[in-house]
């Protein structure tokens, strides 16, 4: 066990799978000597050399095409794209090729895209984005978003296991704020399996990624108040862990569903519906949902700090939602 | 770096100078005529109402597609098109799962999930297209550097149109192959048309081939009528990735005989462009330089049409027994399992 | 008024755009001499001329990215995808620049994508396919599903007036399927306003696109029971009718969403969980969702119509909702 | 079709010939010392935590930014990037609306929507680069297209990085522009290094401009810390293009003085890289070139460089008067309103 940040927990992940398996290798812009735009791989061409972490040209497609086709000839690529914003250069390839290969011909293609994400530090439009649900939309993909630096670790793992394209979501904000301890060895957490960031039993609260955080903060103020609340982190979207969101839904009656992407079309309504179909019964109040409103992540930080859900937002909509 | 046109092939001395003995020049012809044989079969049952969906043809394309696949290696893998029948053929693609997958049957090489030439075998080095030209180029091109990094001395064969070549994914590929000096070969078949747009309206040069220089490799246009020659450029390209020479981008130029599909009768193609390349029908021109240069009988000829003849009827016929897929089994197989990792490949 | 097919009255709405304004003009492939894959723009060029109606090479990257820059420049381009799965390979233009470029330039973007969707002629993974979800999920663009012949014609005038970006959705099913009167006048149809395709009382199923015609049909059979089911066409994604949606939701208190799209992260998730936020107290029963499976489209005839919607599906659905 | 390298700017009276009156030389001076005074104070800003987010500069590369925009003619329009200030400062962006996008204020161009360079005036013909490289050149070209179809004497430049030449957006664009010989000049900012990457892990090639044979046009490679040299290169390539001639790829050869953006110290830039072109500063080459060959007098160079001050002094002023975004207007404004059209553009 050592004490890491959640960055840190990535790139001893990432490290100790590409000591493990020689076919890992990491593929991306400046990768190589600068170690990544986060460093997330500082030190890994003087470890693996210059053929297992291989600087590219600035080419999203060529980068998840040429890990398509490596994958296919049996490597394991963990690809990185610099900003998660980036992969828009490549949804073609993801949504066209990767997605859609294994249904079609059965053969697997085992990549892992590392996909830093969020907003949270004025990174603009284009530095701050939160594509989880776009992916999540996209048959044949698996779309991973990591709360802890333990998760980081033990997901990266399982991702780069997984017989199939997986979107690795990192949460910049997340990178150096906050830490824990890590175990040292390697070890897998399977996807789809939500876990109780803070129990309680007056409501639930369903997010992932950075959210978490901010619900459970949300969660501590409540509780001074008297009021429990569940803060359930679902880890990866694809596949999500239906059963246990269901589960929380029937205990409690009352369901939050938090994201810090936009809401029209956000993961958010997938959960919201599916608990409006399964778990009608069981609520006792209207499913409520906060999310950023439908605008590009904005600069400036007052209009940042409108955009991400905000503790207060949470608090505010969980104390309307235990009073209904 | 001006592109080179490659010289036609002549005699029997230089193509055995090529590696090609008799017995592989007649199996080159047999080839040419299984290819167009599937093709000229599938038409029919297309219009017998017995294939869904549309149909693609790649008549005039046979000797570069065999050409190319004839100069492959047993592990060397590629990405055809929808052109290429001949790759499938060459590469040992049975005719009767063709057919099954044309009908959309459960032996088709994607058991229905995908028609026309939409498929591929992986067993034997082949990976299915997608309709989005040319989104496998950039596949081809990891394929290459998955070899160069593990130091394999196979290479991949990555296959495109004169049309596609116009999209992005054409150029950050060969860029990428560029810089690495990837072991790949860029394989454009240049048809003259992409649907209804002439190559000026295309791309603004003389030869796709010339781009190359573009990404500091070599470029070569052959005459994809000649099966020969088509060989002994893709071969020399082959072999120079294979010993690390970094890629190739090989244009093969043909006309497409056809429309761009069966619903499509080309009015836009000037007849006289039909009539001067029927001239060059890459199959008749073979069979003539068989006769003229490795003494092709009639009866060896009368014995390989035969044979082919049988070998797509019989195929037809089972490939109609074969069955339509259970819907029931739609959901599955969307995500691979663990063991679907178990390959040759993934060891 | 003439009776016109589909897509006809898009020909012709088209046409008559062209005639009315001469900013307005058409690029994509194929889309001169022979006429576009569809044949909508045939004769076009001959009336128009060659730089009205451009022939582009393949590349659906400096298609969107080329209308975008000569709308910035103030004409109106309408760019035709051959088929609305290509617009994969535009993807980043319209999410990066498109999209966003209003909110942080204030230069409005209007252009218009003519995208032929929808599977049901075994057209495959690759010609099948109903992307609007994934547009919808983007702040800055909207997405319009015409379902009859008038709607296609006065949606596709509103679309080119309207100074934003448009997907504008036409279902291939629908095609050379269905004839209506249209008027032979220039008419516009407001955005957000749903239409009633056929009036109930005992449940509501919101669609849209070819779905309405599914969904009519399944009413078809319920009236035949005595059970009146109304089926309101959305016709407009983005913006859509809320408030339309949850009158009906209100005055039925039983809804199903229908579309023919893949259900995770589908648009209908997004209706459903606003439903189940704003009508909570107005529901008796589960809200239900029927729509693609998650998978690819497939190609073979039985799977395909396993995969598609159809109105034995919505009739089941609708009975068990009914009877709820 | 081999590229063409430019020949330095020698003499007064080749610029003369080339459009340039003493006055402008001076406003041309005036312009690099804006430019780069402009993101001198922005480090300051930055440093002082006024700026939130990154920062970026375009330090070694004011002349080429600064050289093009003044070859532009007023209605031309252009998609510069990060490094290229210099274009907002020719075309007459006021440096107190910069200074207020750099600290997400409301009179920023964008209003606090976004921040750092990403920014443009409309009505000054420029149009707003997004981070992702170089999504700005399709849109480039199709306003060259506008023009085009419309028959506008008009121009429109498009910038790229050596880096973004990678992307498949480069050659979709600068296919369309060649095959349709549209009106615009591609000026590749190539300053050796895309983030840390160098130029021989990005193409394979001599230069970039050599790619301009893959579209059938010009390419031209010119030293871009020679303002004069770029000006006249750039101004030949537009008038080439108004006049009907297509499109000119020109590459602008600097280096990146800086590190990538204020975090990076740039330590894997060879540090005599950075002496010997320290000894190229663009500014200080044209001061140099202003003393021997116009006549440029102290007391001139001293009036320039204390307006200069002055007017930054008074920007940054001005600018942080201007108010921060009020949050409640955040959700207007994603969507255009038909008022919106009621520009001159537009009509
Ligand atoms: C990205 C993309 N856009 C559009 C199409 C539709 N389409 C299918 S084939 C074709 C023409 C292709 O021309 P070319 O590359 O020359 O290949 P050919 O069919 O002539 O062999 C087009 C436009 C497509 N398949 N992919
Ligand atoms: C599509 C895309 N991928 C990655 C990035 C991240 N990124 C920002 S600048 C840069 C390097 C750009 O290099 P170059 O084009 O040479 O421009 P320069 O910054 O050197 O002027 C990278 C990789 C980006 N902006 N866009
Ligand atoms: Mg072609
Ligand atoms: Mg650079």
């Amino acid at each position: 066990m050592a004490e890491l940040t959640y960055i840190q927990a990535i790139s001893e992940g990432l490290r100790q799978e590409m000591r493990r398996d020689p076919r890992v290798f990491v593929l991306g812009e400046d990768v190589g000597v600068y170690g990544g735009a986060f460093k997330v791989t500082l030190g890994f061409q003087e470890e693996f050399g210059a053929w297992r972490v291989i600087d590219t040209p600035l080419s999203e497609t060529a980068i998840v095409g040429g890990a398509t086709g490596a994958a296919l000839m049996g490597l394991r690529p963990v690809a990185e794209m610099q900003f998660a914003d980036f992969v828009s250069c490549a949804w073609d390839q993801l949504v066209t090729v990767a997605a859609k290969q294994f249904f079609r011909a059965r053969t697997p293609i085992p990549i892992v895209l590392r996909l830093p994400s969020g907003g949270g530090f004025s990174g603009g439009p284009f530095h701050s984005q939160n594509p989880e649900s776009s992916f999540a939309h996209i048959p044949g993909l698996k779309v991973v978003c990591p709360a802890t630096p333990e998760d980081a670790k033990g997901l990266l793992a399982t991702s780069i296991e997984d017989p199939n394209p997986v979107l690795f979501f990192e949460h910049k904000h997340l990178y150096r704020r906050i830490k824990a301890q890590v175990p040292d060895e390697r070890y897998t957490i399977p996807f789809g399996q939500a876990r109780v960031h803070r129990p309680g039993d007056d409501a639930v609260v369903v997010t992932w990624g950075a959210m978490v955080h901010t619900a459970a903060e949300a969660a501590e103020r409540l509780a001074a108040e008297g009021t429990e609340i569940e803060v359930l982190d679902l880890r990866t979207l694809i596949p999500w862990d239906e059963e246990r969101v269901l589960e929380s839904v029937r205990r409690t009656s009352k369901v939050l569903v938090l994201h810090e992407d936009t809401r029209t079309g956000g993961f958010g309504a997938e959960i919201a519906a599916t608990i409006a179909e399964k778990a009608f019964e069981d609520l006792d109040a209207p499913i409520v949902r906060v999310a950023a409103p439908d605008t590009p992540v904005p600069f400036s930080p007052p209009l940042e700090k409108a955009f991400i859900p905000q503790v207060e937002d949470v608090v505010d909509a969980l104390r309307k939602l235990v009073a209904y | 770096m001006a592109v080179r046109e490659a010289e036609p092939v002549g005699s029997l001395q230089e193509v055995k100078e090529a590696g090609l003995d008799r017995e592989d020049l007649l199996g080159i012809y047999r080839n040419l005529l299984i290819t167009r044989g599937i093709e000229e079969r599938g038409h029919i049952l297309y219009k017998q109402g017995k294939i869904p969906g549309s149909f693609y043809t790649g008549r005039g394309n046979e000797a570069a597609a065999v050409g190319v696949a004839t100069a492959m290696g047993p592990n060397d893998v590629g990405t055809p098109l929808h052109r290429d029948m001949g790759v499938h053929v060459v590469r040992g693609t049975e005719p009767w799962r063709i057919f099954a997958q044309y009908m959309g049957r459960e032996d088709g090489p994607t058991r229905g999930r995908d028609g026309n030439v939409h498929m591929a075998i992986a067993e034997l080095g082949l990976h299915t297209m997608v309709s989005h030209l040319p989104a496998m180029l950039p596949v081809a091109t990891g394929m290459a550097l998955a070899f160069k990094i593990r130091g394999d001395h196979r290479v991949a064969v990555g296959w495109f149109g004169e049309g596609a070549a116009a999209r992005g994914d054409t150029h950050e590929s060969m860029n990428l192959a560029g810089v690495r000096r990837l072991p790949i070969v860029y394989v454009c078949d240049n048809n003259q048309w992409a649907y209804s747009t002439p190559t000026y309206l295309s791309y603004p040069i003389e030869h796709i081939a010339d781009r190359a220089a573009a990404y500091g490799f070599e470029g070569v246009v052959v005459d994809g009528t000649d099966v020969l020659a088509v060989y002994r450029e893709a071969r020399r390209a082959i072999e120079k990735a294979r010993a690390g020479g970094g890629p190739t981008l090989l244009e093969c130029l043909t006309l497409r005989m056809e429309g761009h599909a069966v619903h499509d009768d080309a009015f836009y193609v000037p007849k006289e462009l039909f009539e001067r390349w029927a001239e060059h029908d890459p199959i008749e021109r073979f069979r003539t330089w068989l006769y003229e240069h490795a003494g092709l009988t009639e009866a060896e000829e009368d014995e390989i049409a035969t044979s082919v003849k049988r070998l797509l009827s019989d195929a037809l016929e089972r490939a109609e027994q074969s069955p339509l897929p259970d819907p029931s089994t739609l959901v599955e197989g969307v995500y691979a399992s663990p063991e679907d990792l178990d390959t040759p490949h993934h060891k």
